[in-house]
């Protein structure tokens, strides 16, 4: 390889947009608001178009094997740090960007301006995120992690109140702690394996002593709680509903984000890891993380049916949605693991609205009115039929409701919006790919799996319809919110996507499907990986390295 | 000169100590330890309001810190074995108060250093307006014969050192 | 040790003897540090530590690195210009701070030991 | 060497978790401080012990064997940093929550008992 | 596209008039009534082709990937059912018209019909069964949407709740359901699916599915014991429950059983399950009815129970039931809709629905009493009306496969049928009597178009009754072959059938019904009473209502039980399964490969008897003793440090020492804002507590034990083949320096290193934004009791004085002395960090450090005043540096951070080598003091502040100018 | 005995005695009784290590040593600084 085509660096984009652009704005003055957000947009704006751009040469041969290598520092792999972008981190750039810049544009108006440093953080978190999704070394995962962590901790604390700073240091601690279990089972793992490169660990991993393999094992143990813990699995995840509730919407919105990143790091890991390339240790740990995706799928339901308020309701959702995509991961079943990417897609696009929306429904009744409406529902008081309803409700509320019925949907799996097409589908790959001649081989944990989950979902039905029915129709003060068109443009945004989700479900279902079977298919990821080449000196440059 | 060099005996110093540290006179080590000698006193200058000492009298300066070592030899050895050999209740450790003449800070510093630097010997902190010092003294025999020696042996040779105009105005 | 293996006699016998002596005196030094009655008697201990101690184990690491290395090596001059600038900052802090304590404590005795030494004060105070 | 490091490692966990697990800020942050001691030099040491044998190669075609191992030494330096980080970022949080809640347990109240 | 137009076009009316303003009454009604009509034009152009028994498709693909198109297909059933729906709810849309008042919110309320419509289209339209689910649930939704409508009232609220988790339940099970018969099948096709009927029953999960399916089929057609959602939805709208409370949702569920009847029914698990539920509900339902005093509710029990005929009819599942069942569906749609309708204009002209009241309607309202008269009879299955044909055919039904043995059958049948002669009479007795004076409003008739729909329909039973052969025939002729194929029965649709038994059993049932109707209203006061008999202690709603607030409570007590929202159990459980974990997974080694290991060195040992007894002693202390805890951790760090230089990491323990300084004065100015610990209080220690600590302790000596196995095993392990060897090889050939760490920090791993300083960057912005609007604890508000303290001379004086002339002025001599000395050696480690330890980490914290003592000894007030420290640009400039000479590699075409060194010859000065890496480390150098310096500047501006503040409120202290 | 034994045994012999000063230190630090004892106590732990490190230099033949050695001095002083201040004014920074 002589020269890197220019092209090759979108790869890197991802995160160097928004470090340069977090770095930029830090010392410009808060008064220069306006300034500020400017560049933050810009960059959002630019991520999105570069994940586009990515997404687009991951499904469309630009790479061989449709994995795009970038050796960062120019030393190949396992030796240097190296981002891989494939359809999968694609897709999770393409879902980041989209999610920050719905947030971004939300937060214009008030969240943004009420602490400083906002727009840096903001660009920092999605530098971690997209890094964290980018990354093929385990180490440099682990920093990516911090970079994402550390402006969460941030932003969760964003101007900062009584409830913020109580779930703020809970966050805090229990992720201090996680990432201590992080550098412990990466040290681990490096200890048995000699290598951080995820790539190279596919191929090391079949090769190692019984000793080796057994230190391989419990860091990867210990490395797979520190994920879980942001992955939010029970038991480990208990620090989320509060500080969902108690973060302010639109970093709630971006949390939901982070659940995922735990998630997509115990996918990334373990399909390399312990792929069908691993020998003994090939599919370790897998019943434990169903069970344990199933406890969380239990959990969250109950969580739910427990919750009162929107905030708290949201983040039992998000473990809801964690659980079943670990329990997916568990299956380890291609078809299973496309539906729940198509999950994940679709849930994360509806819980980010769905945390943003929350924040303006509360702007409808004074707080002492949402109180009076759940004591009268606990005690089943019949109040007397008031005043009819005025002339129609007013357009903001019909807004509202509108998109509080779409997030529901999605989030509570009904017809017809992608949530219902994500579980089918699961349900549909569970039944299907093991159908083969007869019942027996649908495993009584696949059963007790769809059993859970569409329990699940009617949990969620119910606890949704509740908060609706209180949200939108308790009698008492009904002020029309006062909507700013940029609040409610990224909502309906969202909601619509989760639409285009459900009707173009064909297409996406196929993107995930090669998706899926690229995820299959470690020892190409490997060999891709530790391959490419680094850029040797063209004529005329001298002096590199 | 002054305003490229607030202090010369500091600047070699500095360019010593980057010397020493690289362990080299190499002519590239000799140019940035040059630059450095100078940029960083002029670096460091807004916060020295006392600016730099002015030593008037180095010859009496080696003198002092010739006896110092001396001094300091002997203290170790006393205070050793006090500490190896004595009760520790059978040591008088008491607080005395010595009248200084030594207005410069940058005197007082080196007589802070000289006294700490002795062992047996504690500076506290200097009182009424800087007229008298609270010492604190590990094992105390005879007050006046420490106040004599402090003002002698310290003293006076430091106000040589760093004020010789007021030490000439008041012994004439 | 490989290295030790080529220092001369001359090098060798008085860099062993500053390397005891320094070690002797550092442990002296935090012999009184711990066995001393209180902490005005107790700073005094470590004080030898700090100069002689470390001027004698400076010397003989001077000693040992340039026969060693057989140029002269003689940086450690600049610790002890630092310990030296060092120093005397932590004794007087350490030091006034904990008289301060004890008058605010109202522990007249611990700073006059129990003696009839005057008790250090404010002259300034009304 | 192995036993002793290993033994250390072992009791200064064993001190952080004890404090991790103590209901006071404080105890808290400490805690988490000899945690990171602790994982500090367990990831140090995956790079196995070597005395006196500095990752720092002076000529080119050395033999690799005779160094003691970069790459942990590496990740540990990355790790003492962040530790640093969060350990402030922690240490400004429980500051402000002592304020803002007027408690210094680590839920920000005292219990309900 | 003409048959997708068909669902098309009512979602897309349903989105215009959501759009359209609030009072445009006449609009909605026009666009909801052309919507209708051209899904009528539509439907009815497909008659010929559905006449002659084609079976129309139209295939969009959906989701390939799971085999499943978007399919509309429509047979002669599903033809017949978009006609029913389309066609009441035309006359729906125009009642509506009149019947809502101009204060209702009309866009919303067409907007939902509409979507309504739409999804009930959908499910009968539905070429696959999970399309079929899809808008199975869309009509639950919908329904539940137009059930609230007046949601202001708390009974809608209640009636839409009520009605959409049973209905939405049942369409899980349904969904559940569908997916087993795909399973068994393959294929979710309709078509195969009825195809398939044979391996279906034959399938070992034939019974699940059925049971799931039937589950989404009886909820949704509220049958025992789901049905009691439907008298609570009555508090929708009239139009509402005439459309989808009798005509069209309810049927879904037996649309549905009817349309898996080929590929589920001829078991006797069927006919137990369907047939039972349906003979359960039929009773109940009719038994109900007589005792209700809301005409919506007697309506809606009496829906209830001919929904339990038709699914009794489905159960028995013979060909001639199914014809009677189908029948029996658009006759009951046809007389109840009418009956809702009429109830509708009573109570919008009365202003009441109560039976108790209401009486001698018949002389201010003549022509709705009639024809509510007549759709009554239909209703009680009097002759020459529709509801007679159906019933009779279900009489004769039940008698065929009762016969002797299932009598009961035929018992139940007749005792329904007294049942609803009693309660249509009980409805019809509201206009015989003498007029009452009590009503809230005086009633009229009302307009003309109000009443048409009733009157078409009321036409549609009497000609149905009298001559069903021409005018519904054809109608069901094309439904019933469509269900049955080629097992069609021979069937008569005539109104007399001579002299027989079931012909008699209608005739028992209207006497016995006129008496028994008699009996009750003059012996047991039937106004009078407030519940049903026998039956009222089955009270679904009240169960509903009781499982609900079990639910969250039980939830609640479970999440309590489950969960925790403490931070402690949280991190106790995350060590556990630190410890846990993999033990459960990987388990315990049982042989161990050991290389020979190195020797130990007594002197280690020691270093570390010290270390760990500080550790415990730090841990032992940390309550009550910060300051000791701080410097005994400290000691621990000391210790580290030692041990990073004694095993070969020179870099570490540098940037330890340097940590380790900066983060006890980090803390120290922290611990000033924590006011000290009360111990008295603590002194006394509960039993429980010893229990917490003694687990704690327990948990943490297994900690402890557990790393420091881990550490011995790795340790005592021979190292694999790491990766580390390329480092130490090509270091200083390639990397351009000889301290390999520094070079990984820098070259090999600088993107670890970028984020790093990102860490570092983001920490201080954080800090820094929350110390803006940091608010201390009461107690730590004041100065520091310390600096008041009289007996102190430098009580009064400012940090300045202190420093300047007060007692630091001596310190201070040496701390500003050691200033430059401390910047020319944070240059030196930064030069040398490449090829000896040392770089931009710890030199930036050494720099950070000089100032910092600045800081401490003169205030920041002093300092700043004559230095102006930007730590906001230093973080900038620091990561925009490091950025940027990554970002130069790609001017040379090379990835982002690839070292590129410039090799300059100078005369003096010799070759001089500039890696870019260097550039780098100055960019971690400058984020590094930044950082360092942002968050001590910010912490250490608190006091600055906090002095300010009360100095504010009190001006008498002035010692501080500030 | 050659010169690089007896130097040996005193490098050994100085080493065992500043590591046994600096166990006296740690039990100093970890017996107090005043806070003002502690931070002697760990500004005497700094000193007697940087002797140790010093003296690990001589003993492994390693300027590596020196480097640490000088850190500790030059900033060594600062947290017993930060301590000393802390009592004395009750905040480090005013
Ligand atoms: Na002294
Ligand atoms: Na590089």
């Amino acid at each position: 390889m002589t020269a890197m085509p220019w092209l090759q660096h979108l790869i890197v984009l991802p995160v160097l947009i928004p470090l340069v652009v977090g770095a930029v704005l830090i010392p410009v003055n808060e008064t220069r608001h306006q300034l500020k957000f400017g560049f933050n947009l810009a960059s959002t704006a630019l991520s999105l178009f570069v994940a586009i751009a990515l997404l687009l040469m991951a499904d469309n041969g630009h790479w061989p094997l449709d994995i795009g290598v970038y050796l960062a520092a120019n030393w190949p792999a396992p030796f240097g740090i190296v981002l891989v972008v494939d359809r999968l981190a694609a897709l999770m750039l393409l879902l980041t960007a989209t999610i920050a810049l719905a947030v971004l544009i939300f937060s214009m108006q008030r969240w943004s301006r009420i602490g400083v440093h906002f727009h840096s953080l903001f660009q920092f978190l999605l530098m971690g995120l997209n890094g964290a999704f980018l990354t093929n070394d385990l180490f440099n995962l682990f920093v990516f992690f911090e970079v994402m962590l550390a402006a969460s901790y941030g932003l969760v604390l964003h101007g900062y109140n009584l409830r913020r700073i109580r779930t703020g240091m809970q966050y805090i601690a229990i992720n201090l702690v996680a990432s201590f279990l992080f550098l412990i089972g990466v040290a681990l793992i490096y200890a048995a394996s000699g290598t951080l490169n995820i790539a190279d660990l596919t191929t090391r991993v079949a090769q190692l002593g019984a000793e080796d393999s057994y230190l391989l094992s419990v860091g990867a143990c210990i490395l797979a709680l520190a994920f879980l813990t942001k992955g939010a699995m029970w038991p480990l995840g208990f620090w989320l509903p509060g500080t969902y509730a108690a973060a302010s919407p639109p970093v709630a919105a971006m949390l939901v984000l982070m659940t995922k990143v735990g998630v997509y790091a115990v996918l990334r890991v373990w399909q390399a890891v312990f792929g069908d390339e691993a020998g003994v240790l090939s599919g370790f740990g897998l019943d434990a993380l169903m069970i344990g995706g199933m406890a969380t799928l239990m959990f969250g339901a109950i969580g739910m049916l427990a919750s009162q308020d929107g905030g708290r309701m949201a983040g039992y959702g998000a473990i809801i949605s964690s659980g079943t995509l670990l329990a997916v991961i568990g299956q380890s079943e291609e078809g299973a693991l496309a539906a729940g990417l198509y999950y994940l897609v679709g849930s994360t696009l509806a819980m980010a609205a769905f945390m943003m929306l929350i924040e303006l429904t509360e702007r409808i009744r004074p707080p002492g009115a949402a109180l009076l409406a759940v004591t009268m529902e606990a005690f089943a008081i019949e109040d007397k039929p008031e005043d009819p309803v005025g002339v129609g409700i007013p357009r903001s509320l019909a807004f509202l409701g509108l998109a509080f019925a779409g997030c529901a949907l999605v989030i509570s799996g009904m017809p017809p919006l992608s949530g219902f097409i994500a579980k089918f589908s699961l349900f549909h790959a569970l039944l299907d790919a093991r159908a083969g001649d007869g019942v027996a081989s649908v495993a009584p944990m696949t059963w007790l799996l769809i059993a859970l989950i569409v329990l699940t979902g009617l949990a969620a039905i119910i606890s949704l319809m509740r908060l609706g029915v209180r949200t939108f129709w308790a009698s008492g003060a009904l002020a029309a919110p006062r909507l700013q068109f940029s609040e409610a443009a990224p909502i309906a945004a969202l909601v619509v996507l989760c639409v285009v989700l459900s009707v173009q479900a064909g297409a996406v279902f196929a993107y995930l499907t090669r998706t899926a079977d690229g995820l299959a298919r470690s020892a190409d990821y490997s060999e891709r990986v530790l391959t490419e080449p680094s850029v040797r000196p063209a004529a005329g440059h001298g002096g590199a390295q | 000169m002054k305003r490229w060099l607030p202090s010369l005996p500091l600047s070699f110093a500095l360019l010593a100590t980057w010397l020493l540290l690289n362990q080299s006179i190499a002519p590239a080590h000799l140019l940035l330890g040059s630059v450095l000698a100078v940029a960083a006193p002029l670096l460091a200058r807004p916060l020295q309001p006392h600016g730099h000492a002015r030593i008037r009298r180095p010859l009496a300066l080696f003198r002092l810190l010739w006896m110092s070592a001396i001094e300091i030899v002997r203290s170790c050895v006393n205070v050793s074995s006090i500490i190896l050999f004595r009760k520790a209740e059978g040591v008088n450790s008491q607080f005395i108060r010595v009248p200084l003449d030594l207005r410069s800070p940058h005197g007082l510093a080196l007589l802070s250093c000289l006294i700490n630097s002795t062992p047996g010997t504690v500076w506290v902190e200097l009182l009424s307006d800087g007229k008298e010092l609270l010492l604190h003294v590990f094992d105390l025999h005879d007050e006046q014969w420490w106040i004599d020696t402090i003002k002698t042996r310290y003293e006076q040779p430091i106000r040589e050192v760093f004020e010789p105009d007021t030490l000439q105005g008041e012994n004439p | 040790m490989s290295f030790a293996a080529s220092l001369p006699w001359w090098a060798a016998l008085p860099a062993a003897t500053f390397l005891v002596l320094g070690g002797l005196i550092t442990l002296i030094g935090a012999i009184g540090l711990l066995r001393l009655k209180d902490f005005y008697q107790r700073i005094h201990g470590p004080a030898i530590t700090i100069t002689l101690g470390a001027g004698c184990i400076l010397i003989a690491s001077m000693i040992y690195f340039t026969t060693q290395q057989s140029r002269p090596v003689i940086h450690e001059l600049l610790i002890s210009a630092f310990v030296l600038m060092s120093a005397p900052v932590v004794a007087m802090l350490i030091m006034r701070s904990a008289v301060y304590r004890d008058l605010r404590a109202g522990r007249a005795s611990a700073i006059t030991g129990g003696s009839n030494s005057q008790v250090p004060g404010n002259d300034k105070q009304p | 060497m192995e036993l002793v490091i290993a033994i250390s490692v072992g009791i200064v966990f064993g001190a952080g978790v004890w404090l991790i697990l103590r209901p006071r800020t404080f105890q808290l942050i400490t805690g988490l401080m000899l945690m990171s001691y602790a994982v500090n030099l367990f990831i140090f040491a995956m790079g196995r012990l070597w005395v006196n044998q500095p990752p720092i190669t002076p000529v080119a075609g050395i033999d690799p064997t005779q160094f003691a191992d970069p790459l942990p030494q590496a990740l540990v330096l990355t790790a003492i940093v962040i530790g640093f980080a969060t350990t402030a970022l922690y240490l400004v949080i429980m500051i402000g929550a002592r304020g803002l809640t007027g408690s210094d347990h680590v839920d920000g109240e005292e219990p309900r008992e | 596209m003409l048959l997708f137009s068909l669902i098309f076009v009512p979602f897309v009316g349903s989105l215009v008039a959501a759009l359209l303003p609030a009072d445009a009454r006449n609009r909605e009604a026009w666009l909801a009534g052309g919507v209708t009509v051209y899904g009528l034009v539509v439907a009815a152009s497909l008659y010929p082709e559905i006449a002659a028994g084609e079976i129309l498709r139209h295939d969009l693909p959906w989701l390939p990937a799971q085999g499943l198109d978007f399919v509309l297909r429509v047979d002669g059933l599903a033809w017949v059912f978009t006609m029913l729906v389309l066609a009441i709810g035309f006359l729906v849309v125009l009642y509506a018209r009149y019947y809502m008042s101009p204060s209702d919110p009309v866009p919303r309320f067409f907007s939902f019909l509409l979507a309504f419509m739409g999804s009930m289209l959908g499910v009968v339209l539905s070429g696959n069964l999970v399309q079929l689910v899809v808008f199975w649930e869309l009509t639950s939704l919908t329904s539940f949407l137009l059930i609230a409508y007046w949601h202001h009232r708390a009974d809608a609220r209640r009636g839409a709740r009520m009605a959409f988790t049973v209905t939405a339940t049942g369409g899980l099970c349904l969904m559940a359901g569908v997916l087993v018969l795909g399973h068994i099948v393959g294929s979710y096709d309709l078509d195969v699916v009825l195809a398939a009927g044979d391996r279906i029953r034959a399938h070992d999960l034939y019974l699940v599915a059925l049971v799931l399916i039937a589950l989404g089929a009886l909820t949704k057609s509220a049958q025992f014991p789901f049905h009691f959602w439907l008298p609570h939805a009555m508090a929708a709208p009239t139009p509402v429950s005439s459309y989808l409370h009798s005509a069209t949702m309810v049927k879904a569920g037996v649309f549905l059983l009817v349309r898996l009847w080929p590929a589920l029914s001829g078991t006797p698990e069927w006919s137990w399950i369907i047939g039972g539920a349906g003979v359960c509900t039929l009773l109940i339902g009719a038994f109900a009815a007589i005792f209700q005093h809301d005409l919506k509710g007697l309506l809606a029990y009496s829906t209830i129970s001919h929904l339990g005929l038709i699914t009794v009819l489905i159960g028995i599942g013979t060909p001639l039931a199914m014809v009677a069942a189908i029948f029996h569906i658009l006759n009951h749609a046809t007389f109840k809709a009418s009956l809702f309708m009429a109830a509708g204009i009573i109570d919008h002209e009365t202003g009441t629905r109560d039976m108790r009241v209401l009486r001698g309607l018949r002389h201010k309202l003549p022509i709705t009493a009639t024809l509510a008269i007549v759709a009554g009879a239909a209703m009680a299955g009097v002759p020459l009306l529709n509801g007679f044909l159906s019933k009779e055919m279900f009489f004769s039904e039940a008698l065929l496969v009762g016969s002797d043995r299932n009598w009961w059958m035929s018992a139940a049948a007749v005792a329904m049928g007294i049942f609803s002669v009693a309660y249509s009479l009980r409805f019809i007795a509201i206009f015989f009597g003498p007029p009452a004076t009590d009503l809230p409003r005086v009633p009229h008739e009302p307009p003309r178009w109000m009443r048409f729909p009733v009157e078409l329909l009321v036409l549609a039973c009497l000609v149905v009754g009298v001559v069903p052969a021409i005018s519904i025939g054809p109608i069901l002729d094309v439904a019933v072959h469509a269900t049955l194929g080629a097992s069609t029965p021979q069937y008569d649709l005539a109104p007399w059938h001579g002299f027989n038994l079931p012909l008699l059993m209608s005739v028992i049932a209207l006497v016995g019904g006129v008496l028994f109707y008699v009996v009750l209203r003059n012996r047991f006061d039937l106004h009078a009473r407030t519940r049903t008999p026998l039956i009222y202690r089955f009270n679904g709603a009240q169960a509903y209502e009781t499982v609900m607030l079990r639910l969250t409570s039980g939830a609640e007590w479970l999440l309590r039980w489950l969960g925790t929202s403490r931070l402690q159990p949280q991190l106790l459980i995350m060590i556990i399964a630190m410890l846990g974990v993999p033990l459960l997974l990987a388990g315990v080694p049982t042989q161990w490969t050991t290389i020979p290991r190195q020797g130990t060195d007594p002197l280690f040992a020691l270093v570390w008897v010290i270390g760990c007894v500080c550790a415990v002693a730090g841990a032992w202390m940390a309550k009550y003793h910060r300051l000791a805890a701080l410097s005994l951790i400290g000691g621990t760090g000391i210790i580290t440090a030692i041990t990073f230089l004694w095993l070969s990491a020179p870099d570490l323990a540098l940037t330890q020492l340097m940590v380790e300084t900066v983060t006890t004065v980090l803390i120290l100015l922290g611990l000033r804002w924590l006011p000290p610990r009360i111990e008295a209080k603590e002194l006394e220690t509960p039993s429980g507590v010893w229990l917490h600590r003694s687990r704690d302790m327990a948990v943490a000596v297994a900690g402890g034990l557990a790393m420091a196995a881990l550490t011995y095993a790795v340790l005592i392990h021979p190292a694999s083949d790491t990766i580390s060897d390329f480092f130490l090889l090509r270091a200083l050939s390639e990397g351009g320096g000889s301290n390999v760490v520094n070079v990984l920090l820098v070259d090999f791993r600088s993107f670890d290193t970028l984020g790093e300083v990102t860490v570092l960057s983001i920490v201080a912005l954080t800090v820094y934004a929350l110390l803006r609007r940091f608010r201390p604890a009461p107690e730590s508000t004041g100065v520091p009791a310390q600096q008041g303290h009289s007996l102190d001379p430098a009580s009064h004086q400012t940090p300045a004085e202190q420093a300047n002339s007060g007692y630091l002025m001596v310190a201070g001599i040496y701390l500003r002395l050691l200033l430059p000395f401390l910047g020319v050696i944070a240059v030196y480690f930064f030069m040398r960090g490449h090829n000896l330890p040392g770089g931009g980490f710890v030199a930036g914290l050494i720099f950070a450090v000089a100032i910092l003592v600045q800081y401490m000894l003169a205030g920041a007030v002093w300092v700043e005043n004559h230095l102006r420290v930007r730590p906001h640009r230093w973080l900038a400039f620091g990561l925009v540096l490091a950025c940027t000479t990554g970002l130069g590699a790609w001017l040379f075409e090379y990835p982002f951070l690839t070292t590129h060194t410039a090799h300059v010859t100078l005369p003096l000065l010799g070759d001089l080598h500039l890696p870019s890496a260097f550039v780098f480390d100055l960019g971690v150098f400058a984020a590094v003091v930044g950082t360092t310096m942002l968050i001590l500047v910010a912490l250490a501006h608190q006091s600055v502040r906090a002095h300010r503040l009360p100095s504010e409120e009190a001006p008498q202290d002035s010692r501080r100018p500030s | 005995m050659s010169a690089a034994t007896l130097l040996s045994f005193a490098i050994m012999f100085a080493l065992v005695c500043t590591v046994l000063a600096m166990l006296l230190c740690g039990m100093r630090l970890v017996i107090g009784p005043t806070a003002q004892d502690r931070i002697l106590a760990l500004d005497t732990l700094w000193m007697t290590t940087m002797l140790l490190v010093l003296m690990l230099g001589i003993r492994f033949g390693n300027l590596v040593f020196f480097e640490a050695a000088m850190l500790i001095a030059l900033i060594g002083f600062v947290s017993t600084v930060a301590l000393a201040k802390f009592l004395m004014r009750g905040e480090v920074i005013e």
